[in-house]
């Protein structure tokens, strides 16, 4: 029982982790029907600013460990969003109005690129975020442990879905994402700058791309140049598997994938884990074609 | 000799109740109207007797055999064609391809025809572009066989969507709003190629708006509101009708 | 002289779908094109409001040129549209469409009273303001595509088949509601209809386009009975 | 009645290619037999992505199925390699239908992120050494070269023979499939699902058919892989395969077999080319991406309409 | 210039998961060879060092074989995966180039008996067997044995399975499974590892999982000793880790550069630092130095740089040359002759300590 609970906890942990990802997926693919596989890169990129920041700025050194959070947070965000934004007009933009898996493959030579880039600023070795900076407090309950990050990580998914989910719900400039979604042309006929919506999703899809690259340093210390690659995988699995476009979902996707892994893990298979998650992948959507949440488009004829 | 029969359909999405206990009957070598207000449940009819979608209720029976159950597929080779009130062409085919496509269901040639090219399949291959070109020519629109569909005007789309629905040489042919953005010149050229679908042995079963279609080629009407048939006649009686005038026509539905 | 439009010539990839085009819009005129199937009576539209870039000519509207703007500095010039096919935000409830029809609108309240307005004009759209659009029935989604063009308070109002697929009593709904909106709100209005008997019915003046070009212009009644028109547009009924 | 397949200009290609290999040195040679293996997967895939519209991420694994097919008869049973042949890409077909039949009614991006499962989880059971049978990460070695009429294909030169010969038999089977009934089916359903329906079209069963046809073939070109490598291991047969079939397919043009080939030549070529930009090699390639894609948004040569002889039927009268 | 140099090739992982292996290994030999060439060459040739990319891939390393075979090398230095190696082995067999691997540890590469390969690695049997011999020194007896399943790690794990389980010993295998390499979250592992209660733990792993295992496992504040095989061997593992983690970590390992006594270790080095601002990350660079000087060595010894007489050399001849990492003599079969495995340990500065 208490194993069963710790692995709850472990796969709760990771699974925000992934949500957060995953938001900035499902946020990028909701309105330009774009999987932005150079999503998880950007969420690198995230995390090698704060190693920067940390390391060669040593922001640490001149301010409390509070403040430099803060400080870290704002600075990544602003970086990879402003990434982000070039990102869409120098590889997307042009590709708007052409076959959908013409963006798709650009997006993969944008993820290529990136990738290099990273390796060629910061070299191909492993990069250290310095240790015991945020990370000493562990919460142990009944014999189980969840380090104060995780749940601070956990928390940072779940403010940044609602938050996100009342901006596109609720808001004016919300709707008009949505309205773009639906519908291009007919949003610039109603009067929206449709650029400017899509400049705007492209500012937070990859500043939340970017904050889970700054999490993940600091949560696991250890980074490097191809681990967006996987994590980008994961995120897409996520939001496909809450149903890709819906916030919710998103949310519901990665914490549902990291209990599963961690499930998979602790009662099958640790090698047979990434099988077995694609294989429950794959159960629920020949039960719910549209993921969990997504919602069932019977085609209007 | 009954075609088709629907027999007590009904469908709901949801909450909605979109076609509720409708029956009618369809005379083989008929022309017969459904109207109805938008949003009465028409276009569902439609979906169901073509098997897009599945009845909560009843039966559709044609030929005097059921096809409730059948899907979408199956139902054209029976001998039910149809085109969309949306028009839905292939549209990075051209329009012979098109046409062609329709063939689908008469021809067999299949994987290892096409790659060892018999010269039955070969034979069937060529037949079936004369016919296209036949059925092109009919509808008027032959010289645009080599073009992609997607270039033709919105007219001409809709009868290379009614050329590529005789392809599958249907006994009931079921359109959906034909006229639809044409104007009357256009729409009576349309009454028509549909009299002449019907002099070639073809059943027409029919959705439109405009009224001087419905009432200069329909034998029948059929009337549907909220789901529910309000009534069933021909044209004469069916303009007279006071609850049709009421719910569809308004006061000088003649005019229009 | 509201809406002036020039030589214009429009292009799809190499094929030229306008060859130059003259049209003009006096304030508080309803004005209707007339045409057969793919004349160009869309291209023109969708070009006077900025979604398609003309290769020449010009269009000025307050004897400002627009066709180097984007739609949406359009919209806030005065020029809504609505388009072929009615294109509602489907997924998206009555109201949030009408709001985002007033999304160039500064004035919250005179947003808010316009909403009041659009309400007076459709009741029914009142009724179901938080009903998801798609799920209108067609008369209302008309409806509704028309109050949201009118959200933006235009000053020129460009209406695309607004009869396409419309129950006969709804067609007729429609034109009276354009009639009323021309007089009582003083919009000028550029009516695109293959419903010609209707569109002329309700219009000042109207043009004729035949495969990219203006074969015609004349006063509404006289195209009633031009006989030219009445073969080609009006049938034999 | 239809244009005959023999006046299109790729046959000329082909000519020229054939007189390449006795003026090029071994390593050229190679990337040329590297081409032409990913234009044949490229092909195989085209069938699924470019003509029938299935988002395809997953192709590796159908490869892989067909690769170790080869090298288990081969290396256990000392099956002679090419006699393995058509069994790979049955063996490679089969697996297609039984795992593809339950969700090919997946729209888009779910059938998507099905494929990469699918290949993940293949590449994830050959890595634990299923049934005992795939040697794990190590792979299988020893692979025999191929023998044709006593005739041991050994250098890169005769592999060339072998591969680009096999690659003109794709093309064929390939442009016959493109031109017929079914391949106009397949067309029909990219389109439109729903009109395809419409025209007796039955689209699961058709969809199925394109990811067999296609599996087949990549199981085939799996084959010729395993002898020309005689060692074959996961890595091999990992997403990123997969994504570089895909992006071959795209960037030549979807649904255009022409195309494929050029994009195998731009993908797998292009890397060799930049060979002396050492360590920025990849970088330089991901954005030539990126700016091919955005050149040329429909690729490098989007597919033909397919046009049709009908002059003598036109002439004729069809009172009717 | 034809007669009067010398093409060595390199062939190295320089893009991909293991450039940082790939580039250092550059590193290395650029050193080398600017420093044999001011010497004057070899021979009075001078070396032309060519390097390709394999990018950790067996098909791109095909590919760079064939390229370096085109270009004439006699000798090529590399690469570091074993199954990239092996992907290359026969190309350059064919070609009659010699090629000293200098990472790839699997035992079959050798098994061939082709004539022209030879590694300065061990092999992986030899690292099992003195993994199996530590376990036994330092008494554990309930082992759990973690790989991540790639053909070096899986290799050495089940060897040492083998190994533990044959010598019976009242050593009990409580635990063997594989995770997957460059993730980031191991908590999940390490809880369901905890539930076997091992009293040690064998990672035969790269160190930047052993590195977050370690962190993690201390986190969770499970006590319980790690033992990893050499790739775990690099100090990014105490910073990824960190010192307090680390401490008491265990490794097998060929003897670090500073560890070993002789001068030429020395002077690589310091060289390197001077060069490049730190010392080499990876005993597997420094193993590629080693190879190079041993074929400089053949070369200069026969006076010929014809693959026959230069494998005969090395296979009969090459006695006791003082590498980088030891003295260094092949087999029969192109293995490395003699112990080179250490015992090293972490301490709490997080220093790698070679244990007696
Ligand atoms: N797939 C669906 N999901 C939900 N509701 C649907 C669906 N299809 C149709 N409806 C609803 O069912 C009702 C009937 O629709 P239908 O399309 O049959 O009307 P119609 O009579 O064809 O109208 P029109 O003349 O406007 O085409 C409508 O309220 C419509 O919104
Ligand atoms: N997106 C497009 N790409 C290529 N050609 C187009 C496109 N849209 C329209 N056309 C062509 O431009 C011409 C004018 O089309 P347009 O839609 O403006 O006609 P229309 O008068 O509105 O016709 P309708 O009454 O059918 O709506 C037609 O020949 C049409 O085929
Ligand atoms: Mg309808
Ligand atoms: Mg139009």
């Amino acid at each position: 029982m208490e194993n069963f609970l710790q692995q709850l906890l472990n796969g709760l942990s990771l699974g925000g982790i992934y949500a957060l990802i995953a938001l900035g997926y499902t946020m990028v693919y909701g309105v330009l029907k774009l999987i932005n596989f150079a999503h998880g890169d950007l969420f690198t990129i995230g995390a090698y600013v704060g190693f920067t920041l940390l390391v060669s700025v040593g922001i640490t050194d001149s301010v409390d460990p509070m403040a430099a959070l803060i400080i870290m947070g704002a600075t990544v965000m602003l970086f990879v969003a402003t990434l982000g934004v070039g990102l869409e007009r120098a590889a997307y933009r042009p590709l708007r109005h052409s076959p959908r898996l013409s963006a798709v493959v650009s997006a993969l030579g944008a993820s290529i690129f990136f990738q290099n880039a990273v390796m060629l600023i910061y070299g191909a070795r492993f990069h250290v975020y310095p240790q015991g900076l945020f990370t000493k407090s562990t919460l142990s309950l009944f014999g189980l442990y969840l380090p104060l990050v995780k749940v601070f990580v956990l928390m940072v998914s779940l403010v940044v879905m609602t938050l996100l989910y009342f901006f596109i719900q609720k808001t004016l400039t919300g709707a008009a994402i949505r309205a773009v979604a639906i519908d291009h042309n007919a949003a610039r006929l109603v009067g929206i700058n449709v650029d400017k919506v899509v400049t705007i999703v492209f500012v937070v899809g990859p500043a939340l791309g970017g904050l889970a690259g700054l999490m993940v340093g600091l949560l696991y210390g250890q980074i490097t140049f191809t681990m967006g690659w996987l994590y980008g995988l994961k995120a897409f699995t996520a939001a496909i598997l809450g149903g890709i476009g819906n916030i919710p979902g998103a949310m519901l996707g990665g914490i549902i994938l990291g209990i599963i892994e961690s499930m998979a893990s602790a009662y099958l298979s640790i090698a047979w884990k990434d099988a077995v998650t694609f294989v429950v992948l794959i159960l629920i959507l020949t039960i719910r074609p549209t993921g969990i949440l997504g919602e069932r488009i019977a085609e209007k004829v | 000799m009954i075609l088709l029969a629907v027999q007590r359909i009904t469908k709901t999405f949801g909450g909605l109740v979109a076609v509720n206990n409708v029956s009618f009957e369809v005379e083989s070598g008929s022309i017969v109207g459904l109207i109805g207000p938008n949003g009465a449940g028409k276009t569902t009819v439609f979906n169901i007797i073509t098997g897009i979608y599945r009845p909560d209720k009843g039966e559709i029976v044609f030929n005097g055999q059921s096809i409730t159950l059948k899907k979408s597929h199956e139902i054209v080779k029976q001998g039910i064609a149809r085109t969309f009130q949306t028009i839905r062409l292939f549209s990075q085919l051209s329009v012979l391809e098109n046409v062609l496509s329709g063939f689908h269901c008469r021809t067999k040639s299949w994987v290892f025809g096409a790659i060892f090219r018999f010269p039955w399949e070969r034979r069937e291959e060529r037949q079936k572009v004369e016919e296209a070109m036949k059925l092109l020519h009919f509808v008027g629109i032959e010289r645009y066989y080599n073009l992609p569909a997607s270039s033709l005007s919105y007219g001409n789309q809709r009868l290379l969507e009614i050329a590529r629905a005789l392809a599958t040489s249907p006994q009931l042919l079921i359109l959906d709003e034909p006229a639809g953005g044409m104007n009357e010149k256009e729409s009576a050229e349309l009454i028509e190629l549909i009299r002449r679908i019907r002099d070639r042995g073809i059943t027409v079963l029919l959705i439109e708006h405009d009224m001087n279609v419905v009432m200069d080629i329909c034998e029948k009407v059929v009337v549907l509101e909220y789901g529910s048939k309000i009534a069933e006649g021909t044209p004469e009686e069916i303009k007279r009708n006071p609850r049709v005038i009421e719910a569809y026509l308004g006061t000088d539905g003649e005019e229009r | 002289m509201l809406l002036k439009v020039e030589g214009l010539v429009v292009k799809y990839g190499h094929i030229e779908a306008l060859h130059g085009i003259d049209l003009h819009v006096e304030e508080g005129e309803v004005v209707t094109i007339l045409g057969a199937n793919g004349a160009g009576k869309s291209t023109t539209l969708l070009t006077i409001s900025g979604l398609i870039r003309p290769e020449k000519g010009s269009i000025s509207f307050n004897h400002k040129p627009i066709h180097k703007l984007q739609p949406h500095e359009i919209v806030r010039l005065g020029i809504a549209q609505v388009p072929e096919g009615r294109r509602l935000f489907g997924t998206l409830t009555v109201r949030e469409n009408l709001l985002l029809g007033a999304i160039t609108q500064k004035d919250k309240q005179g947003v808010a009273r316009m909403e009041d307005r659009i309400y007076n004009l459709f009741p029914i759209l009142k009724e179901r303001s938080s009903q998801l659009a798609g799920t209108l029935s067609g008369g209302e989604q008309q409806m509704l595509a028309i109050g949201r063009a009118l959200m933006s308070r235009p000053k020129l109002l460009l209406l695309d088949e607004p009869s396409l697929g419309l129950a006969p009593l709804l067609v007729k709904s429609i034109f009276e509601t354009l009639e009323e909106i021309n007089r009582n709100e003083g919009v000028t209005v550029l009516l695109v209809e293959q419903n010609a008997r209707a569109a002329l019915s309700i219009a000042h003046r109207g043009y004729v386009m035949e495969t990219g070009r203006i074969v015609l212009s004349e006063e509404a009644k006289s195209l009633l009975v031009n006989p030219d028109v009445k073969k080609a547009y009006l049938g034999g009924h | 009645m239809k244009r005959p397949v023999s006046f299109n200009p790729l046959w000329v290609f082909f000519i020229v290619i054939f007189a390449l290999p006795p003026l090029l040195d071994p390593y050229w040679v190679d990337v040329l037999n590297n081409v032409g293996l990913y234009a044949i997967l490229g092909i195989s895939l085209n069938l699924i992505v470019g003509h029938t519209g299935l988002f395809n991420l997953g192709h590796a694994a159908f490869y892989a199925i067909g690769a170790y097919t080869s090298a288990i008869l081969n290396t256990k049973y000392h099956m002679p390699i090419l006699s393995i042949l058509p069994l790979s890409g049955f063996t490679a077909g089969l697996f297609a239908f039984m795992v593809m039949r339950p969700i090919i009614h997946l729209r888009g991006d779910y059938l998507c992120i099905v494929t990469i499962g699918v290949g993940e989880i293949v590449r994830i059971a050959l890595v634990n050494n299923i049934f005992g049978i795939t040697g794990g990460s190590n792979g299988i070695f020893g692979i025999a070269r191929p023998e044709l009429f006593g005739y041991v294909i050994r250098s890169p030169h005769q592999f060339f023979y072998l591969i680009w010969i096999f690659l003109i038999i794709t093309v064929v089977v390939f442009k016959r499939l493109e031109h017929s009934r079914v391949g106009r089916a397949f067309n029909c359903i990219r389109d439109d699902e729903i009109a395809a329906q419409g025209c007796g079209i039955n689209v699961a069963s058709y969809k199925l058919t394109a990811f067999v046809i296609g599996a087949t073939w990549a199981g085939m070109t799996g084959n010729i892989f395993a002898t020309k490598m005689t060692i074959i291991s996961p890595e091999s047969f990992s997403f990123w395969e997969s994504v570089i079939m895909f992006t071959i397919v795209i960037l030549g043009g979807a649904g255009s077999i022409e195309g494929t080939i050029i994009g195998a030549f731009l993908i797998i070529g292009l890397p060799e080319i930049f060979r002396d930009l050492s360590s920025a090699r990849m970088l330089v390639f991901g954005l030539a991406m990126v700016i091919m894609m955005i050149l040329r948004p429909r690729g490098l040569i989007p597919p033909k309409l397919r046009s049709y002889n009908v002059r003598s039927i036109l002439e004729r009268d069809y009172s009717v | 210039n034809g007669a009067n140099e010398v093409k060595i090739g390199l062939m190295g992982p320089m893009t991909g998961k293991w450039a940082s292996e790939g580039q250092e290994m550059k590193q290395v030999l650029d050193l080398l060879v600017e420093d044999v060439n001011a010497k004057g060459g070899v021979n009075g040739m001078k070396v032309n060092l060519v390097v390709e990319d394999d990018g950790g891939d067996p098909r791109t390393a095909a590919l760079a074989a064939q390229k370096l075979v085109t270009q004439k090398v006699i000798a090529v230095i590399g690469t570091y995966g074993s199954a990239v190696t092996e992907a290359s082995q026969g190309i350059f067999n064919e070609a009659k180039v010699i090629q000293i691997a200098n990472g790839s540890t699997a035992i079959r590469l050798t098994e061939k008996k082709l004539p022209y390969f030879f590694r300065t690695c061990p092999r992986d049997d030899e690292q099992a067997k003195v993994a199996v011999q530590t376990i036994r020194k330092l008494g554990f007896k309930n082992i759990a044995i973690l790989h991540d399943n790639t053909t070096y790690a899986k290799g050495l794990a089940e060897e040492a399975k083998g190994l533990l389980e044959k010598e019976a010993g009242g050593v009990k295998i409580v635990f063997f499974d594989a995770l997957t390499p460059g993730e980031q979250d191991y908590t999940a592992i390490l809880t369901k590892l905890k539930s076997a209660s091992p009293d040690m733990v064998f990672f035969t792993g790269y160190y930047p999982e052993a590195g977050l295992l370690l962190k993690q496992k201390k986190e969770m504040k499970w006590d319980v000793p790690f033992i990893g095989g050499d790739a775990t061997n690099n100090p990014d593992l105490v910073k990824i880790a960190g010192k307090e983690a680390a401490v008491g970590f265990y490794f097998l390992s060929a003897p670090l550069p500073k560890d070993l006594p002789s001068g030429e270790a020395k002077t690589l080095l310091e060289a390197f630092s001077k060069k490049y601002g730190n010392p080499p990350n990876s005993i597997y660079a420094v193993l590629a130095g080693d190879g190079f000087r041993v074929i400089i060595k053949a070369i200069e010894t026969t006076k010929s740089t014809d693959p026959d007489k230069l494998a005969d050399y090395l296979h009969k001849e090459l006695k006791d040359f003082p590498g980088f990492t030891g003295s260094i003599a092949f087999d029969e079969k192109g293995d490395r002759v003699g112990e080179v495995y250490r015992v090293y340990k972490v301490d709490e500065k997080g220093q790698f300590i070679l244990q007696p």
